[in-house]
């Protein structure tokens, strides 16, 4: 982590190798006296150049590609691939496919929630919540794998439709897992709203206003805690959200401790919605044919990753493969947010805020160099959090 | 109970040194099968301490650049001295105490404040980062506890009327059981030992995903080794203070075994129970609740004596 | 509002350039654009608080030369950026490009600040150059990386991997 | 150690060469690198240590510091910004360590092979001892690499 010490650069240096899990990353703030002035990030410890490999793999190929970009949300990134390349060669998969690919979405949306919830509490130091809601996840780990064969990356979808078929069987055993699910739902949700060590971590640390998430174009549930109701799945439906629309779930407060909330509430969702598909699944055949060279074309395809809007953008040209396509993943989004909503705070919030907009950032320790005009000093992270305690004495 | 054997043995094997290192690292196992059944995993086996010892006393020692190397290997072997010095004075396994005179309790917990003083000043002697933010942590985190939990222990020791640990581990064996008569200054005494052994809640100086491993960080080979033995150790003369002052003194191994367990048992489900608290969440709980609730304990017993005197 | 009131505030909005504009499918609004008229267009849906910019994707069109029937005379290189504004269901794309020669676009940094990661991500990977944008260190590519090389345009044909190291 | 005449190893030497297997053996330190990957197998590794899997009774740590650990799991394609983090951080680490690489993008760059910023597997970098095919591999596949392991150190 060598410190690149420049005039007026305030550097962070988050670690690459981190003992929990997290994708390294790389602040920089430039500080006058308090006051932050500019602040940004840096990643590229995670670049694997994708979208320039996506240039030279054909449509088919490209699927396998992209749905390894994140390990956590891979059906999302799929189904946002698949259903732009519908859009280029305007066939629509068949309403089973689509209730299917919705059916899947909302198993990951499970497991993406209870994995955050583990790993926060981890973060915070709560082993117990940690290793109770990882356990707990193993069962939504083995419906998926009972549906696709695989735990993560369960490349359910095809170009045109799903591979995967829920017979009444398999839809038996979801109902029973989602039951057991919205039990422990009920724990966790009594835990997170009156243990008092975990409120002392989580109330008022990162909040964020109403009118600060809309001016920073904050997305998924870091937006939703600051009461935006912006929700891809209610705004433009896709899939087969039209026929199963969802409840957009808002929270006041803007800072972790109503984020734990919309997250858990949107679990109480998701089981919902995983029940209706499950009882009002349409018959019919799995797949239609799409053609291998996508005629020339753009698309647009915009969904709801568990960490908020996933936007792709394809551009065919005629050929077997794709002349571009640009991926927008939501956490650049969130980090985007982050940056400028750190404008204007005081360097003594700043632990409190990057520990709270999304725990998966606080990662380890941060050393921190400050640049007064004058001398530069480095301070810990542990300073940099006395300074901080010491200034609101 | 009281054996007599030639202080030479008792130093080096029976309730001294190669016991009390056994005795550390069979606690340490319930410890951490205890806290794995809570968090309904299986845990390790019944070998895995002595295994973890021996595979690191076997490792290659990396001294770092950029630090005092005399103080690099001197401090571990200084942390575990304190310790094993400090059993000599507290009635180990239900024996008499090897040695004891007046004022030994604070000598012991002199000793035992000596072992956290050297793994803070082992953080500040590198210069990695991560270590050095541990060193700070531990020394804030020692000055925090160390007050509560001597008031905690004061207690017993102004009704027995004695410094002495075995006399008021006698004074404990004849009368009702103290935890009774003073329970605030119990439950301060078990909180204060789990801030002592940097137990969960109270991790912060080596929490793993925030500073690395704090003070110990740079640690690799026979120095953390014998830091490891070292906290072993003053878990088991923590455990067995606390027991003799409050849990109604100690008689023979088997009330001691039965005792030590049951607070082991406590022990381990607090530490299942609560998050990590943050360093100044800690100072601040410490200096507002544990300090004030272990005067207002002294001060109930000394005007308890004093109304005892005068009927 | 749904989609069709959507587009419909934005084809009011910016009446100013109907004539680039076209609704590929029912929920698109494409406007193309002069590098000049970005900033003013970009403050005109802030103002009436349209959306959100959700993405600025950066596409190259690598020069052609004349067709050898002489039909399409030879195109200079050029780098296409096209901002993606959502609202609700609704998605307006304003396309601006600029030459290879002087691929100067106005940066937007000043009316919404978040852009700047993508303005970043746009300036490192085509080389794209946005006039007045406060950051332009490397987002995602490493700090060994060869200057002058954008690994998204088309001329780009991968880098010759250093040696290995040991 | 110089060796100066090669006699046959006193008993002596060989229990405590036996001794000191056997607690390698026993508790292997482990501690985890994500060099670039896209967590599918970092989570998978993280499954380990929850209650259904729990590598604790194999006396398998995840320890933070390099310094304490013997074993480097490692995964992702190492991309160009994380070759050089990587190689210090296998230098940081005491003497007897081991590497093993998780995923096919530890053992080739999997389906990322043949981009730009990425230099294909793990062993282009450093030496791995362990390959656990899979992408991800089961939390179950990761015990049985790490097991695979262990029997290489017992010989």
């Amino acid at each position: 982590m060598e410190a690149k010490v420049s005039p007026q650069k305030f550097i962070v240096p988050i670690g690459p190798q981190h003992p929990a899990l997290k994708e390294p990353g790389h602040f920089e703030f430039t500080v006058e006296g308090e006051i932050i002035t500019g602040a940004t990030v840096r990643l590229g410890y995670v670049h694997r150049g994708i979208e320039k490999s996506t240039e030279d793999r054909n449509w088919v190929q490209n699927l396998y590609l992209l749905e390894r970009i994140c390990g956590i949300c891979s059906h999302i990134h799929a189904t946002a691939y698949v259903l732009g390349v519908e859009a280029l060669a305007n066939v629509t998969a068949p309403p089973r496919a689509q209730a299917i690919r919705t059916l899947v979405c909302e198993l990951e949306r499970i497991h993406s929630h209870m994995l955050w919830l583990g790993v926060a509490a981890h973060e915070g130091g709560f082993d117990t919540l940690f290793m109770y809601s990882w356990r707990d996840r193993e069962t939504v780990m083995d419906l998926l794998e009972g549906l696709s064969g695989n735990r993560v990356n369960y490349s359910v979808n095809v170009l045109g439709g799903v591979k995967i078929d829920v017979d009444e069987k398999q839809a038996a055993t979801i109902r029973k897992g989602i039951d057991f699910l919205e039990g422990r739902t009920q724990y966790y949700m009594k835990v997170v709203t009156t243990d008092e060590t975990f409120l002392g971590r989580t109330r008022n640390v990162g909040t964020m206003t109403y009118d600060q998430a809309d001016a920073l174009a904050a997305v998924g549930p870091t937006a939703r805690a600051s009461g935006i109701a912006r929700d891809v799945r209610a705004d433009a439906p896709y899939v087969a959200y039209p026929d199963f629309p969802i409840k957009v779930i808002t929270e006041r407060g803007g800072d972790l401790a109503a984020r734990f909330v919309v997250r858990i509430n949107e679990l109480y969702e998701s089981y919902r919605l995983v029940r209706e598909i499950l009882d009002k699944l349409p018959v019919g055949e799995l797949t239609t044919r799409v053609p291998r060279r996508i005629p020339e074309n753009e698309a647009i395809s915009r969904v709801e990753a568990p960490r908020g809007e996933l936007f792709y953008y394809l551009k065919s040209n005629g050929t077997e493969k794709p002349e571009r396509i640009k991926v927008r993943t939501p956490s650049i989004c969130n980090w985007a947010t982050v940056m400028n909503f750190a404008i204007g705070l005081k360097l003594a919030d700043m632990p409190m805020i990057l520990a709270g907009i999304d725990p998966c950032f606080s990662c380890s320790d941060r050393a921190v160099i400050i640049n007064r005009k004058s001398q530069s000093q480095e301070w810990s992270w542990e300073d940099l959090r006395q300074y901080g305690i010491k200034y609101y004495r | 109970m009281n054996i007599s054997i030639s202080p030479l043995i008792a130093l080096l094997f029976f309730p001294g040194g190669i016991f009390l290192l056994g005795s550390g690292l069979v606690y340490e196992y319930i410890d951490r099968k205890l806290v794995a059944q809570f968090q309904n995993r299986v845990g390790p086996r019944w070998f895995q301490p002595l295994a973890d010892i021996i595979k690191l006393l076997a490792k290659e020692e990396i001294t770092l650049a950029g630090v005092n190397p005399q103080l690099f290997v001197a401090l571990p072997v200084v942390a575990l001295a304190a310790a094993l010095t400090a059993a000599l004075y507290v009635p180990m396994f239900g024996f008499q105490a090897m040695f004891s005179f007046r004022g030994d309790l604070v000598v012991t917990l002199y000793l035992l404040s000596m072992m956290t003083l050297c793994s803070g000043l082992a953080g500040a002697n590198s210069v990695d980062r991560f270590s050095i933010i541990g060193a700070t942590r531990t020394l804030t985190q020692l000055f925090s506890y160390e007050a509560p939990f001597l008031l905690a222990l004061l207690g017993p020791a102004i009704v027995a009327g004695t410094w002495q640990i075995s006399d008021i581990n006698t004074y404990a064996m004849s009368h009702t059981w103290l935890i009774l008569t003073q329970p605030i200054g119990f439950i301060v005494a078990v909180i204060g030992l789990m801030g002592k052994l940097e137990l969960p809640p109270f991790d912060a100086p080596e929490a793993e995903t925030e500073i690395v491993s704090g003070a110990l960080t740079e640690y690799s080979g026979r120095g953390l080794a014998l830091f490891r033995i070292g906290k072993d150790v003053e878990l088991v003369i923590g455990l067995t203070l606390v027991v003799a002052f409050y849990l109604g003194g100690l008689g023979n191994p088997l009330v001691f075994l039965l005792k030590t367990l049951v607070l082991r048992l406590v022990t381990a489900g607090l530490q299942s129970l609560f998050a990590r608290l943050r360093i100044d969440q800690t100072v601040g709980m410490w200096w507002r609740i544990g300090a004030l609730v272990a005067l207002v304990q002294l001060l109930a017993v000394i005007i308890g004596l004093f109304i005892g005197k005068i009927i | 509002m749904d989609i069709t009131e959507a587009i419909q505030t934005a084809q009011d909005l910016l009446n100013l350039w109907t004539s680039g504009m076209s609704t590929p499918d029912l929920s698109r609004l494409d406007v193309v654009l002069a590098p000049k008229d970005l900033k003013p267009a970009v403050r005109i849906l802030q103002k009436a608080h349209w959306g959100y910019l959700s993405a600025i994707t950066g596409l190259d069109h690598p020069p052609l030369p004349a067709s050898p029937d002489g039909k399409q005379p030879a195109k200079d290189g050029s780098l296409e950026m096209l901002y993606h504004f959502c609202e609700g269901a609704a998605i307006l794309t304003l396309r601006v490009s600029a030459p290879y020669a002087r691929p100067a676009i106005p940066s937007i940094c000043d009316i919404l600040p978040y852009a700047t990661l993508y303005e970043r991500e746009a300036i490192e990977m085509f080389g794209a150059t946005f006039r007045g944008t406060p950051n332009t260190e490397h987002f995602v590519l490493p700090e060994d990386w060869p200057s002058g090389v954008y690994p998204l345009r088309k001329s780009f044909t991968g880098l010759n991997k250093p040696q290995k190291a040991n | 150690m110089t060796q100066t005449t090669i006699t046959a190893p006193s008993t002596w030497q060989t229990v405590f060469d036996q001794v000191k297997t056997w607690a390698r053996i026993n508790s292997p330190w482990a501690i985890h690198f994500n060099s670039g990957s896209c967590n599918g197998c970092d989570i998978e590794i993280l499954a380990t240590l929850t209650p259904r899997y729990d590598i604790e009774r194999f006396g398998i740590k995840l320890q933070g510091s390099p310094r304490h650990a013997d074993v480097l799991i490692c995964t992702g394609p190492v991309t160009r910004q994380a070759r050089d983090r990587l190689l210090r951080t296998y230098e940081q680490m005491p003497d007897p360590k081991f590497v093993i690489a998780v995923g096919s993008c530890a053992i080739s760059g999997g389906v990322f092979h043949g981009s730009y910023n990425i230099m294909g597997g793990i062993s282009e970098v450093i030496p791995v001892n362990v390959f656990i095919p899979g992408c991800p591999p089961r939390p179950e596949a990761i015990i049985y690499g790490v097991v695979q392991l262990l029997q290489a150190l017992k010989k």
